[in-house]
């Protein structure tokens, strides 16, 4: 913190593009799209700001939520330029529509980082997971346990996606269509409102009661909050123990569910490195270096991103340890709470 | 001794004055099937449109899906009504004071992330930590209703601050790490998933509706004829009764067919009758009505309406608390989504569907029971088609206005007719 | 005669821009009935709702009994026995007769409300009125005019009031009613209570009051005897002039109408 | 004297359980004033709103100059030259005086209200009937009951009604006022309208009414030439009795009111 | 001739006529400062109390972050303001009704979707595709109209039917892909990318407001003298010609210093203008108040009471679709969340945050105006503050309700005093 950050209008310097030094430090923006689902606030945000002061002790972070409103997140990026950050770290509600205030910023020549989703427009750099990638790992997961139980198409199973208004839940239904298509039955297919767990458990209970609850042989849930909903659902309406149930983010209450068995597998996306990445590349371009990724990608509005990729990981009961736990996202005593000790213990974490 | 007594003839003076216009009923069936037929016409039907409605509903959902009436699709049903349900009756008594309660559903997610954190992560026992939630609902509701009531600022802005407000508290209280599961097996996820499977259980609950209605009425009747006022007919009495018996014993045969009666139902069902009483046979419940009709002439008849202004937030804020409670139960874990979306949208919507009216002064606690039906019977028929989200957001439009619609043209003649 | 049981002084009231009340002094003794007329908008309506607290004055004092008190709300002049039928009846629409008659004072029977007991009441003081209503049963706003002041005046009977105070009772009333109305206005002087009776109506005037006083545009326009007064001296107190429409309407002398009781 | 321009002939009327009117007729004719009285409850308001088309009734005919006509809104009504005062004002309480009384015929200038001259119209108007309201610019919810039924009264007047009907029109007035109203009523006559005046004041209907006629309990109870019927006659058709708390009161002779006039 | 005329004094009499009772205020400065004074004791403030919040907001934003009050963030949130605020003077006309229009977040995005896929995917020519976007709000207006003057149902269920059904036809609409993004460059886009740079358009327009607001006022004092009623002080008219000027010029000032007069915000002023000449200056307005606060003596007083119902739907629903226009200019992108969200919230607690009664019969189409610049400056604030999501919702619930206390509280002594 210093002359900037002590306010008072704007120096010609603050904006325009001109690179800032470590010295004196810079603001970074940080703008993420929703709160509820437990990673942002609990992992993306602490990440980049640690790592932001490891890179730049002088830089300053300004956060700003968008509760999945992509115009409430239009508008943060202009308080954002009010606020003469220099750089932009931008994980967009909506990929697609925030391309306008992308190129607003650049305009204003203060660069954007897209982080976890692929924005449009001419954004500078990109670190994130692949989402279709994230719905072929469920796709895989799932089909992998119903097919250890015989065959994949002795009864049906049942879909339940995200939002319909959260373009990453169409890349996820994707991801899982190309997998599971043709190889199972689908006897129901849900897209829920809001990601909501108990809309979830709602079009679960009805799926089942249609379906036949010990017919049902799998049960696809793109994320976990709405996995948590199903669960239940499974169990209330007497859904064979042990069938199959996907989920995503490696949220708490789905570790436990898996350890417990009542559900199958979740996606862990390791936020660290991904926080980490754009921690440096916001400083990087902040401070006028070239940046490098493990490779570029396309937006449709630029061609050469350079970019930084990293893989999702598949978390089940086999893996905890070695994953969620080892990299700190939960620690033992997080999980194994008395009501999953015991499981915790057999899973060999302690 | 009041002034009006020395003139006024002993009671059964007072009994022959009947006036020549009221058009009595003819005794037996036939003044029944008159009377029923008068109040076609006049539109004096109160809750049967609804009825219609909702059994036409059935009939179209069950024509597309054979699941639909079956004992466990209607057993499920019977319990999602519970926890939006519970939130709806905390609602009707906001309504019938011509106020809104924007904060219930916000409430009800703050409570229910307060139960799991005193609960899961605190150990509380179970019961303390219900008690917490409930009266923490209390508490907030208390908030709204001062600044209502004490200091003038509407409801819907109170409210409308509450919602972002507890929204916030929500997510503060469930901390960064989101979703808390509860133990499948503890208390609170039970409330949901006990079903009294004993057949005695639920027959024993409709006979005692039943053979209670009766001894009520007919107590009640003998007491009017004791002190010479109109009283209804035997005949009435006992068809009101038959109705109410085959409801009764129709739910819970269908009820023992699944699992039985469902603990959730029960309590529902037991809130919504204390709740009716409360609003009916109380002078607390009575003031509610008067402020909701008339704020002047209530406070001039010295009800103190500040006083009811609160505590009917209060309660519709521990109504929210439980009814989060029970939201929390049915997926056994609280987290940033529960009581968020359109929960509260459907809470006020069931209140008004079931016949209590936005505008103060006109309501019964059973409308959140009927209206839930009716909303959670949408949901579970599109659940069970598993139709494409737009077309399920459509049709469930569509046939909220259409279940409405029914009561809408039957009132509209009784408005015709110079009342309502 | 008994002492004044209430005395208001330098009564002063101010909506906005429109001073209402200006100065003004009243006293009610015991076993009295006094007439408060004025033109309208002379301010009476707004006097008595100084006095049953509906809408407290800016200034000046009340005494009852002699003692000052302050009657902020309602309830407060409820308290101290002071009884009040609104020009304006005040009755909430949605409830039914009985409901609107034990309104904040309901019959009880082991804390549930005693519908039968209110009931049998209520149709009892109806009756004592001659006003017939189909059934009370009905929610009042289905009744005409003159039944719903019937339920008025009734409910402010239902306690044992000191005071009462009643804002032009008659006005909707049918010529039988008007009638009992005036009956009870003396059986309730001759019982040792106070009445305050707002009216238009000289003939009552004269028929039931022992005093007259005069509003005229929010101050006082004199206190008349009524055993003493002529209708035409309270009249010209009333508009201020003695040159008024109603003199020469009588002056036109289209018709000479016959008193009610010739 | 002119033919009927309003005739009613089987007239029925039910509310829920209560058969408010049972086969009236009502005949009321050019340069006529006719009272309708009848006690409360007997069904003159809701007699009234059939005309009016606020509540048509279940059967029955309605005549308008010989034509079977049919009333189903208020708009018919006026469009026939039907003004109606209800007895329940109907006034938007939100609305300042100007408002209501122009509403549903504002003047207006190249399509935009002309605030300036409703003003100034309703000013002169409301100075006709002696009335004196602060401002004509305050809502009506800060008016007097009596400034109230100035504004309704005023109202009905602002077209050029053939057939006027004022319900209890004068039971909020001052004496003054009330004086004026009775002017206007026979100013209405004589300019070639027909009135209908529903009034439970014996000494109006005396000095205004040509015809009277009764209702009892919904049903027809006579009608009586108002110059050759004597108060007690109509009084006991009203209460269909000729013992009634009015004769009572008057037996016990207390105190021998004086009229108006005297 | 009406029967009234005869024996009616000419004019000068009446003027004569002046109340006792009416307190008439000394003439000059002092006179304003004794009857200000007054409104003050009395609460007869108008909006005032909102703005002394808004000020207030705006003090402690500017302490916290000195890039609050700098012309760029007031020029952002002059175009923030103005999607919402657009839906929200539709809401206005509702309000005025009593009524309630759920269904206008729904609307606004149903028409940004149809915008978007004529505009962009059918190739049409833009200013073709807003009008039919806005045909298509008016429309769903006339059903919501329809449903609930013709049938009878309650507003609140057909709004909420439609607040359903309109979300899944935006979804149909949109299809499957989602966002359609609009050409920065293109018509839509740049109805909030456009600013009047020359420094002439705004403190132009100040100049118009100013002179305009003077002419008027003066014109309509002279006629008023000369028809011989009441009429303000000259000195009355100044002062309130120098307090628009005052705003009016510093606005036109600030923008000035940032980019210019933006378009967004000049539609939007002409369009409360003209909505608030509708509702005070015309006789469709004065049936909308007359509806709002009486509807049984509107209904005698031969207004068509259900034509009105059914226009101020189809203005809402208009007003929804032009609001969703802008929404979708103003992120260049038409999505499946356009309009979703709390939107609606918003737009009705503008609505009666800037002072317009949920209840019927009173308000302005102003308070649209006021109530989102109070709404979208704590949202700005929050912003440049980076507060955590929990806090932020507290923080916005909290503020909100202090913005409308002050207006309460001065309310709260008018209601002593014995009016509203
Ligand atoms: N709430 C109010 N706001 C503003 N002015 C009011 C209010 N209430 C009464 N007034 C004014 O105060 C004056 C006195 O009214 P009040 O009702 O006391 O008259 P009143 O003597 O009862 O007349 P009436 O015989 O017509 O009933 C009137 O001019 C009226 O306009
Ligand atoms: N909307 C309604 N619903 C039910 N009953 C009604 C309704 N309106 C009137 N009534 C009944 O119809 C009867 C006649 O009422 P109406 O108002 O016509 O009497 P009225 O002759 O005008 O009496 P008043 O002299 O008291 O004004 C009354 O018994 C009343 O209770
Ligand atoms: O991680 C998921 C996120 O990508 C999606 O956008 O919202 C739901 C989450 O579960
Ligand atoms: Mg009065
Ligand atoms: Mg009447």
């Amino acid at each position: 913190g210093t002359a900037e950050q002590a306010g008072g209008p704007a120096s010609p310097a603050a904006t325009g593009g001109a690179t800032g030094n470590v010295a004196e430090g810079f603001k970074i923006g940080l703008l993420l799209p929703e709160a509820k689902t437990a990673r942002y606030e609990k992992f993306d945000r602490p990440y980049i700001e640690q790592n932001v002061s490891k890179f730049c002790p002088n830089c300053e972070v300004v956060y700003n939520n968008a509760n999945q409103d992509p115009n409430q997140q239009q508008q943060q990026v202009d308080s954002m330029l009010t606020n003469n950050v220099k750089v932009i770290i931008l994980d967009a509600v909506d990929a697609k529509a925030i391309a306008s205030s992308v190129s607003k910023a650049k305009q204003q020549g203060v660069k954007v980082i897209a982080y976890d989703r692929l924005a449009g427009g001419p954004i500078d750099a990109y670190t994130s997971f692949d989402n279709i990638q994230v719905g072929k790992m469920q796709g895989e997961a799932l089909l992998n346990a119903i097919r250890a139980g015989g065959d994949p198409k002795r009864g049906p199973i049942v879909m339940i996606n995200g939002s319909p208004t959260d373009p990453n839940a169409g890349d996820f239904k994707k991801g899982a269509h190309s997998v599971l298509d043709g190889q199972v039955t689908i006897g129901k297919e849900y897209d829920t409102p809001d990601w909501s767990p108990d809309q979830a458990n709602t079009e679960a209970t009805g799926a089942f009661t249609a379906l036949g609850a010990d017919k049902v042989i799998g049960v696809y849930a793109a994320n976990d909050g709405m996995a948590g909903g199903i669960a239940r659902a499974m169990q209330n309406a007497g859904v064979k123990k042990g069938t199959p149930l996907t989920g995503q983010d490696a949220e708490l209450a789905a570790i436990q569910r898996i350890l417990l068995g009542t559900q199958t597998m979740t996606i862990y996306k390791p936020i660290k490195p991904e926080a980490e990445n754009a921690a440096r590349m916001a400083v990087d371009i902040g401070l006028g270096k070239q940046i490098s990724g493990t490779g570029t990608v396309d937006n449709g509005s630029s061609s050469s991103i350079p970019a930084q990729i990293i893989q999702p990981i598949v978390v089940t009961k086999d893996n905890i340890k070695d994953t969620v736990v080892k990299d700190g996202f939960w620690t033992v005593e997080e999980i194994c709470t008395p009501e999953v000790r015991s499981a915790c213990q057999s899973a060999g974490i302690s | 001794m009041s002034p009006l007594e020395p003139s006024a003839p002993a009671g059964p003076a007072a009994q022959a004055q009947v006036d020549p216009r009221l058009l009595v009923r003819e005794q037996g069936f036939a003044g029944y099937l008159g009377e029923f037929k008068r109040r076609v016409r006049g539109g004096e039907l109160g809750s049967l449109p609804v009825v219609v409605g909702l059994v036409i509903i059935w009939i179209i959902f069950q024509s597309l899906n054979s699941q639909f009436l079956s004992p466990q699709n209607l057993s499920n049903l019977s319990i999602d009504i519970v926890a939006t349900g519970l939130i709806s009756v905390g609602i009707v008594f906001v309504l019938l004071l011509g106020e809104i309660d924007l904060a219930a559903g916000a409430v009800s997610g703050a409570c229910a992330a307060l139960l799991a954190v005193l609960y899961v992560n605190n150990g509380w026992n179970p019961i303390m930590a219900i008690a917490a939630a409930v009266v923490a609902g209390a508490v907030l509701g208390l908030l709204h209703g001062s600044f209502f009531a004490l200091i003038g600022v509407p409801s819907f802005v109170v409210t409308l601050a509450g919602l972002l407000a507890w929204t916030g508290l929500q997510l503060l209280v469930l901390g960064p790490n989101g979703t808390i599961n509860l133990p499948d097996a503890g208390l609170v996820s039970r409330l949901t998933s006990t079903y009294f499977s004993q057949v005695i259980a639920a027959y024993g609950l409709a006979a005692l509706a039943t053979a209670g209605f009766f001894i009520v009425s007919y107590v009640g009747n003998s007491r009017r004829r004791a002190a010479g006022i109109p009283t209804r007919t035997m005949g009435d009495l006992l068809f009101r009764t038959a109705v109410l018996a085959i409801v009764a014993f129709g739910a819970a045969f269908i009820l023992n067919k699944y699992k039985g009666l469902p603990l959730a139902l029960l309590i529902f069902l037991v809130v919504v009758v204390a709740a009716d009483f409360v609003q009916r046979r109380t002078r607390y419940g009575r003031s509610i009505f008067a402020v909701g009709g008339n704020i002047e002439a209530a406070r001039r008849a010295g009800v103190n309406v500040a006083l009811i202004r609160i505590t009917v937030f209060m309660i519709s804020g521990a109504m929210a608390a439980v009814g989060g409670v029970f939201a929390a139960s049915r997926i056994a874990s609280a987290s940033q989504a529960t009581g968020q979306s359109n929960v509260l949208l459907m809470a006020i919507a069931a209140a008004v569907i079931g016949g209590t009216s936005l505008f103060g002064g006109r309501g019964t606690a059973f409308s959140a029971l009927l209206g839930m039906l009716v909303i959670q019977s949408i949901a579970s028929g599109m659940a069970l088609e598993g139709v494409s989200n737009s077309v399920q957001f459509m049709v469930t439009g569509a046939v909220l206005l259409a279940a409405v619609v029914i009561d809408s043209v039957s009132r509209r003649s009784q408005k015709a007719s110079g009342r309502a | 005669m008994a002492g004044a049981i209430l005395e208001l002084e330098g009564i002063s009231k101010r909506f906005g821009a429109v001073q209402a009340l200006t100065d003004v002094d009243l006293e009610v003794r015991e076993c009295e009935v006094v007439a408060l007329v004025g033109d309208n908008g002379a301010g009476k309506s707004t006097l008595i709702k100084v006095i049953a607290g509906v809408g407290p004055a800016d200034s000046g004092q009340i005494r009852w009994a002699g003692r000052p008190v302050s009657i902020p709300s309602p309830g407060a002049a409820q308290a101290l026995g002071i009884a009040t039928v609104y020009q304006d009846l005040a009755l909430c629409d949605n409830l039914d007769v009985v409901g609107n008659l034990f309104l904040g004072r309901e019959m009880r029977h082991f804390g549930v409300l005693d519908e039968v007991g209110m009931e049998k009441r209520s149709r009892d003081l109806l009756h004592t009125l001659s006003i017939k209503i189909p059934s009370v049963r009905i929610p009042v706003a289905s009744l005409s005019g003159g039944q719903r002041q019937t339920v008025a005046i009734s409910r402010s009977l239902l306690g044992e009031p000191q005071v009462v105070i009643l804002d032009e009772p008659t006005a909707a009333l049918g010529v039988e009613q008007t009638a009992q109305v005036l009956d009870l206005v003396e059986r309730l002087r001759s019982q040792g209570h106070a009445v305050i009776l707002i009216t238009h109506n000289m003939v009552d005037v004269k028929a039931v009051a022992d005093r007259v006083a005069v509003l005229r545009l929010g101050r006082n326009n004199g206190v008349f005897d009524a055993r003493k007064t002529s209708q035409e001296e309270i009249i010209a107190a009333i508009t201020g002039a003695t040159d008024n429409a109603v003199t020469r309407r009588h002056a036109r002398g289209e018709q000479v109408p016959e008193a009610v009781d010739e």
